[in-house]
């Protein structure tokens, strides 16, 4: 499996993604935001960070590099992408997930280790049990999801809702939701299921030795 | 311009040292001149102050690559794998404006550290705010926190350890004091020591502007009510743009085109130069028209005193240019070459053409003033009687610590910090110390910062003594060696005989500490005048240690694992109450000695800590420290969830004394019961005092008689204060 | 020429920033207070005389970078 | 009453996020840029009929809350 993991000014979890990608021997390559060629990958993947300063909104000034331009033409041919907080960021501002990501509802960038209820019907999930209850870590300023009654309508029809906050039991609610995002929403789908947006960082939660190995199953369901 | 004494004030120079710089220019500096005298002789940049003080601290070990005189401290953690490390203060701007103040305090000593060629992988920082009540407190404790948070997050380097404290002592003078460590090839480390002549002096980074100009006197000048004028003058930070200076110069240090390297700090370009020529014994000249300017119409004064960040001063190789700039046109930085080397010993500065400055560069470092100001010893309190201990309400007197800012969990702070960026934090903050795995290898370091405010004001040399050794304690308690540290001192007036005394007395006792245990300091920071109107701060020396961990399963941290497990107290309980937490916020006297450390028992007791780590006879570690073996106790229990039940102590101490005392070098351990008769023998064997005091339970956090509650209520409690502080900041 | 550009959430967004602000100037005493809503102000300076040109290129900026057309909405004013 | 408040960087004090807008502007191809400043906006609704203490009440908001006094000037303007 070929990846390549897209590299702006400011990204900052691009390296810690190369090593998730790296340990499940995928064959990666790091991409430079100027670069107009993108490498033949069946996974391409927007790494996290603080692109150009998240300055204007985060992720809006990454959207117009020129190597948007061809992860886009990738997305339409049906390539996986996978974007990773700054990289769902990105892929808002692009248009290729719908919706857009508001301030943290207590307006304060948010670290921490929460639960995700996972829904498996699709590539990116496939080697979790439905429903599990994982737990990753977040980080962000701006992963309050935010999208109008239609949409919304078309997420839940079309189960396009990777991840909801929730609690050790699985519980969603308000008390269990970190920044305010609707339903909970921590990953999302693009309708035709090749694209994943999610706020939680998978990449730091590979090891036993540092965290727990939670994530790890979304680059395995990839693989195969 | 005639320089009057006007001018000379407001510099922040003295008459007598206004002559010796006619003296030493055998002329009248012009203004400019004058201006870059005024940043070099200050406090902040020349040490006058503290140098004499600050030689007698030990700075080798057998780890210590290069101790204090460079950016930073370096150590090594063996396989060619370096540590670089120093703290910095940044007092005074935080006041005036804490969310940039913090935040350009977090930039500013990250340059320090990738200066010498290494990868940041931690941040740490050390913050002292007014009393609780005090209208401003929160306000600057949100502001300084967003702001650190703001740097280290959008940089990408995890923020993983610090403390919080609160104190009236800090009402009108904040402390803000942040740490930065760095990985590095030990063979690739690069200094700033200019060599060469004719050597080209290249400006990198962001281009200047009118920010911060007086930015290092303002750092050294007392508070007074007119401080408010000199708020322009705040720096404002921008770390997408650090992040770029930090890709490229990382990567120009890959090949071999860096003579030398210097981050533009304090003083920006006039002290970046003048500490690379001199340590080169070279001279420079530079041509101040191509400095790269934000704002039109700077003048040659402007540019040499601004403080905008993200700025580096680098001497390359002849014939390197055009490579070393195209790396920098990649990151969109500024790349400049506005000098060269000379052999003057000189710093010449010309704009338009024209000479403007001509000043020997001894003039400026070596020939600064240093002085041997006057200073008396700290009165030494003795400790008075306690009469009414016995009538006090323990139930009361541990939730009222509970819920006090000082001990309540520092959740709501951590949580704005990515702690987790780069993949490598094994520990977060929260525990003893932080431990950060050295990338892809099966090591770990571990870092702690700390002070103690109150110790040290009631008595300066053991207080420094003791942080250190609590330093020590909280590396250990983690699985780690410790092997260096760095320290801020942050004190009131020098010029004050007593505030110089409590400076003078608290180096002595962290030397005492330092060499006993072999654990030099390496870097540093000295930060006087903090105070107002003659109210100057409690001594505050903050040390930040790095310790090594060689193996990765033997990381540890204070959380209980299991029920049923015993804890013991490892070291003696005498229950010194005097300058404690339960004595001061409790009891609301604040007099007495603070506890003193036996060195030796430290060391012993340490050492048997490491040996019990690894030979895996203990499940949980937490050294005791303020608020004595109740509060560890409680801290252990609120991070694991799991409760205790304590039995009274057998001998005719009281209650309090015993519970709350803070006897220094101990620690607390839980060990399995299968693991206790091994753990006991090696104790007993190396004479080392320890006593069980009871067993881990499900639930309930109970003392005997005296406190059961369950531990979910009183982690509830822990976060109460931060949780309600929301409402009352200002956005 | 020189233009002021303001963008505002649309009405039925959230707006999470809004909110705290207005709640925190509830909190300090503030009891008229009915409503904030918090955005974004731009100053954009250009080199060009001609004002339909510039309006262009201001109203091209604002679709194409500045404003996030699905949440947010936008007005130019020419200030000189 | 409804006010706009306009807040923006005082002149010398850097303003990052303007910097990347503006050259990320001019990256797309728009030359007769010159600059551009970023600020915040606020639109504030007051449940008050005295045009006077509606317009004391925003500066106070202003200065206790909205405004870095230190590095930051703003404009207020009523809008209904
Ligand atoms: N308290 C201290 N203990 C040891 N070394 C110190 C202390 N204070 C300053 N130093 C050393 O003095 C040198 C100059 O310090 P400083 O001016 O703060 O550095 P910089 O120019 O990088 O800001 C550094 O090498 C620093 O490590
Ligand atoms: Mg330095």
């Amino acid at each position: 499996m070929k990846s390549s993991v897209i590299v702006f000014p400011g990204s900052n979890c691009d390296r810690d993604i190369a090593v998730a990608l790296e340990k499940l021997q995928f064959k990666n390559k790091m991409v430079w935001h100027k670069d107009s060629e993108l490498p033949k990958s069946d996974l391409i993947v927007i790494p996290g960070g603080f692109s150009y300063g998240d300055y204007l909104r985060s992720g809006a000034i990454a959207a117009k590099s020129k190597i948007l331009n061809e992860v886009i033409k990738a997305a339409n041919k049906g390539c996986l992408i996978l974007g990773v907080c700054n990289g769902f960021q990105i892929l808002i501002e692009t248009g290729l997930i719908k919706g857009a990501l508001l301030r943290n509802k207590n307006l304060k960038f948010i670290n921490k280790d929460v639960y995700l209820k996972v829904n498996n019907t699709n590539q990116f999930c496939k080697n979790y049990k439905n429903g599990q209850i994982i737990k990753l870590n977040i980080a962000h300023n701006e992963g309050n999801y935010f999208t109008d009654k239609n949409h919304l309508m078309e997420i839940k029809e079309n189960n396009l809702i990777a991840f909801q906050y929730c609690d050790e039991k699985g519980l969603v609610n308000d008390e269990t939701n970190p920044n305010g995002s609707l339903n909970n929403i921590a990953g999302i789908l693009n309708s035709k299921k090749n694209i994943l947006g999610m706020m939680p960082h998978p990449e730091r939660m590979i090891d036993k030795i540092i965290s727990n190995e939670d994530g790890l199953n979304i680059f395995s369901s990839i693989l195969n | 311009m005639k320089i009057s004494n006007k001018i000379i004030e407001r510099h922040g120079l003295k008459i007598d040292e206004y002559k010796k710089i006619k003296l030493l220019l055998e002329r009248e500096p012009n203004l400019l001149e004058l201006g870059i005298f005024s940043a070099m002789w200050n406090e902040h940049c020349s040490y006058k102050s503290s140098k004499v003080h600050l030689k007698k601290l030990p700075t080798k070990n057998k780890y210590v690559i290069q101790g204090p005189g460079e950016n930073a401290g370096v150590i090594d953690i063996g396989d060619d794998d370096a540590i670089i490390f120093k703290i910095e203060s940044h007092n005074h701007p935080s006041f005036i404006e804490p969310y940039q103040g913090a935040a350009t305090g977090v930039g500013g000593i990250l340059r320090d550290v990738f200066t010498m060629g290494a990868r940041p992988i931690a941040l740490l920082n050390s913050i002292h705010f007014g009393e609780e009540k005090n209208k401003k407190t929160k306000n600057l404790l949100n502001g300084v926190v967003s702001g650190i948070g703001g740097y280290g997050n959008c940089i990408g380097i995890p923020t993983v350890a610090g403390e919080t404290k609160f104190n009236e002592t800090y009402n009108e003078n904040i402390l803000v004091n942040a740490m930065a460590v760095g990985h590095a090839n030990k063979n690739k480390i690069f200094y700033s020591k200019a060599k060469g002549l004719n050597k080209p002096v290249v400006y990198v980074g962001s281009k200047t502007g009118r920010d911060g100009i007086h930015g290092a006197s303002m750092a050294s000048a007392e508070f007074d009510e007119n401080s408010e004028d000199k708020k322009p003058t705040v720096q404002v930070g921008d770390p997408f743009t650090e992040k770029l200076l930090l890709e490229a110069c990382l990567q120009l240090m890959k090949d071999n085109s860096i003579i030398s390297i210097q981050d533009m700090g304090a003083a920006g370009l006039t002290s970046s130069s003048v500490e690379m020529a001199h340590k080169g014994s070279l001279g420079l000249e530079l041509d101040l028209s191509k400095v790269p300017c934000r704002e039109e119409n700077m003048t040659p004064y402007e540019m040499m005193l601004s403080e905008s960040q993200e700025r580096m001063l680098i001497i390359l190789e002849e014939g390197k240019e055009e490579s070393a700039k195209k790396i920098f046109d990649k990151w969109d930085l500024d790349f400049k070459i506005i000098g060269k080397t000379t052999s003057s010993n000189k710093l010449i500065l010309k704009y338009d053409n024209k000479t403007v400055a001509d000043i020997p560069i001894n003039a400026l470092s070596t020939d600064a003033p240093i002085y041997q100001r006057k200073w008396e010893k700290t009165k030494l309190v003795k400790n008075k009687k306690l009469n009414n201990i016995k009538k006090g309400n323990f139930k009361e007197s541990l939730l009222k610590i509970l819920t006090s800012p000082n001990h309540s969990n520092k959740k709501w702070i951590t949580q704005q910090y990515d702690q987790m960026v780069m993949g490598d934090t094994i520990l977060r903050s929260g525990s003893d110390a932080a431990v950060i795995k050295i990338h892809q290898k099966n090591k770990a370091i571990a870092v702690s910062v700390d002070s103690s405010a109150n110790y040290c004001n009631a008595s300066p040399q053991v207080g420094g003594k003791q942080i250190v050794c609590e330093n020590w304690r909280n590396l250990i308690s983690v699985g780690s060696r410790p092997i260096a540290i760095t320290n801020c001192l942050n004190f009131g007036n020098p010029e004050n005989k007593k505030i110089m005394g409590q400076f003078v007395e608290t180096i002595d006792g962290i030397k005492e500490a330092c060499e006993y245990l072999d654990f030099p300091v390496v870097s540093g920071n000295v930060s006087f005048y903090n105070g107002t109107n003659k109210k100057n701060i409690f001594p505050t020396p903050v040390i930040g240690g790095v310790g090594l961990v060689q193996n990765l399963n033997k990381v540890i941290d204070h959380r209980f694992k299991d029920i049923g497990n015993e804890i013991l107290v490892i070291g003696k309980t005498f229950g010194h109450l005097h300058q404690s937490v339960y004595m001061n916020e409790i009891l609301g006297i604040n007099d007495g000695l603070p506890p003193e450390v036996n060195l030796k028992n430290e060391k012993n007791n340490g050492q048997i800590i490491m040996q019990l780590i690894d030979n895996n006879f203990v499940r949980s570690v937490h050294d005791v420290s303020a608020g004595g073996i109740i509060l560890s106790l409680a801290e252990m229990s609120m991070s694991s969830g799991i409760g205790v039940k304590i039995a009274r102590p057998n001998k005719l101490s009281n209650i309090f004394e015993y519970f709350f005392g803070e006897d220094q070098s101990r620690y607390i351990v839980e060990i399995k019961k299968e693991k206790i008769s091994a753990t006991i023998k090696l104790l007993d064997e190396n004479n080392i005092f320890h006593e069980t005091i009871g067993q881990t339970q499900a639930n309930n956090f109970s003392v005997e008689k005296e406190f059961d509650e369950s531990v979910d209520k009183i982690y509830k409690l822990n976060n109460t204060w931060f949780k309600n502080i929301n409402a009352t900041i200002k956005k | 020429m020189k233009f002021a550009i303001t963008v505002t959430l649309k009405k039925d967004v959230l707006d999470p920033q809004g909110k705290v602000v207005q709640q925190t100037l509830q909190n300090m005493g503030m009891d008229t207070l009915v409503n904030v809503r918090q955005g974004k102000y731009f100053e954009i300076e250009l080199n060009e005389t001609k004002e339909d040109v510039a309006k262009n290129l201001i109203e091209e900026m604002c679709k194409k970078l500045l404003v996030n057309l699905i949440i947010e909405n936008y007005t130019i004013n020419k200030i000189s």
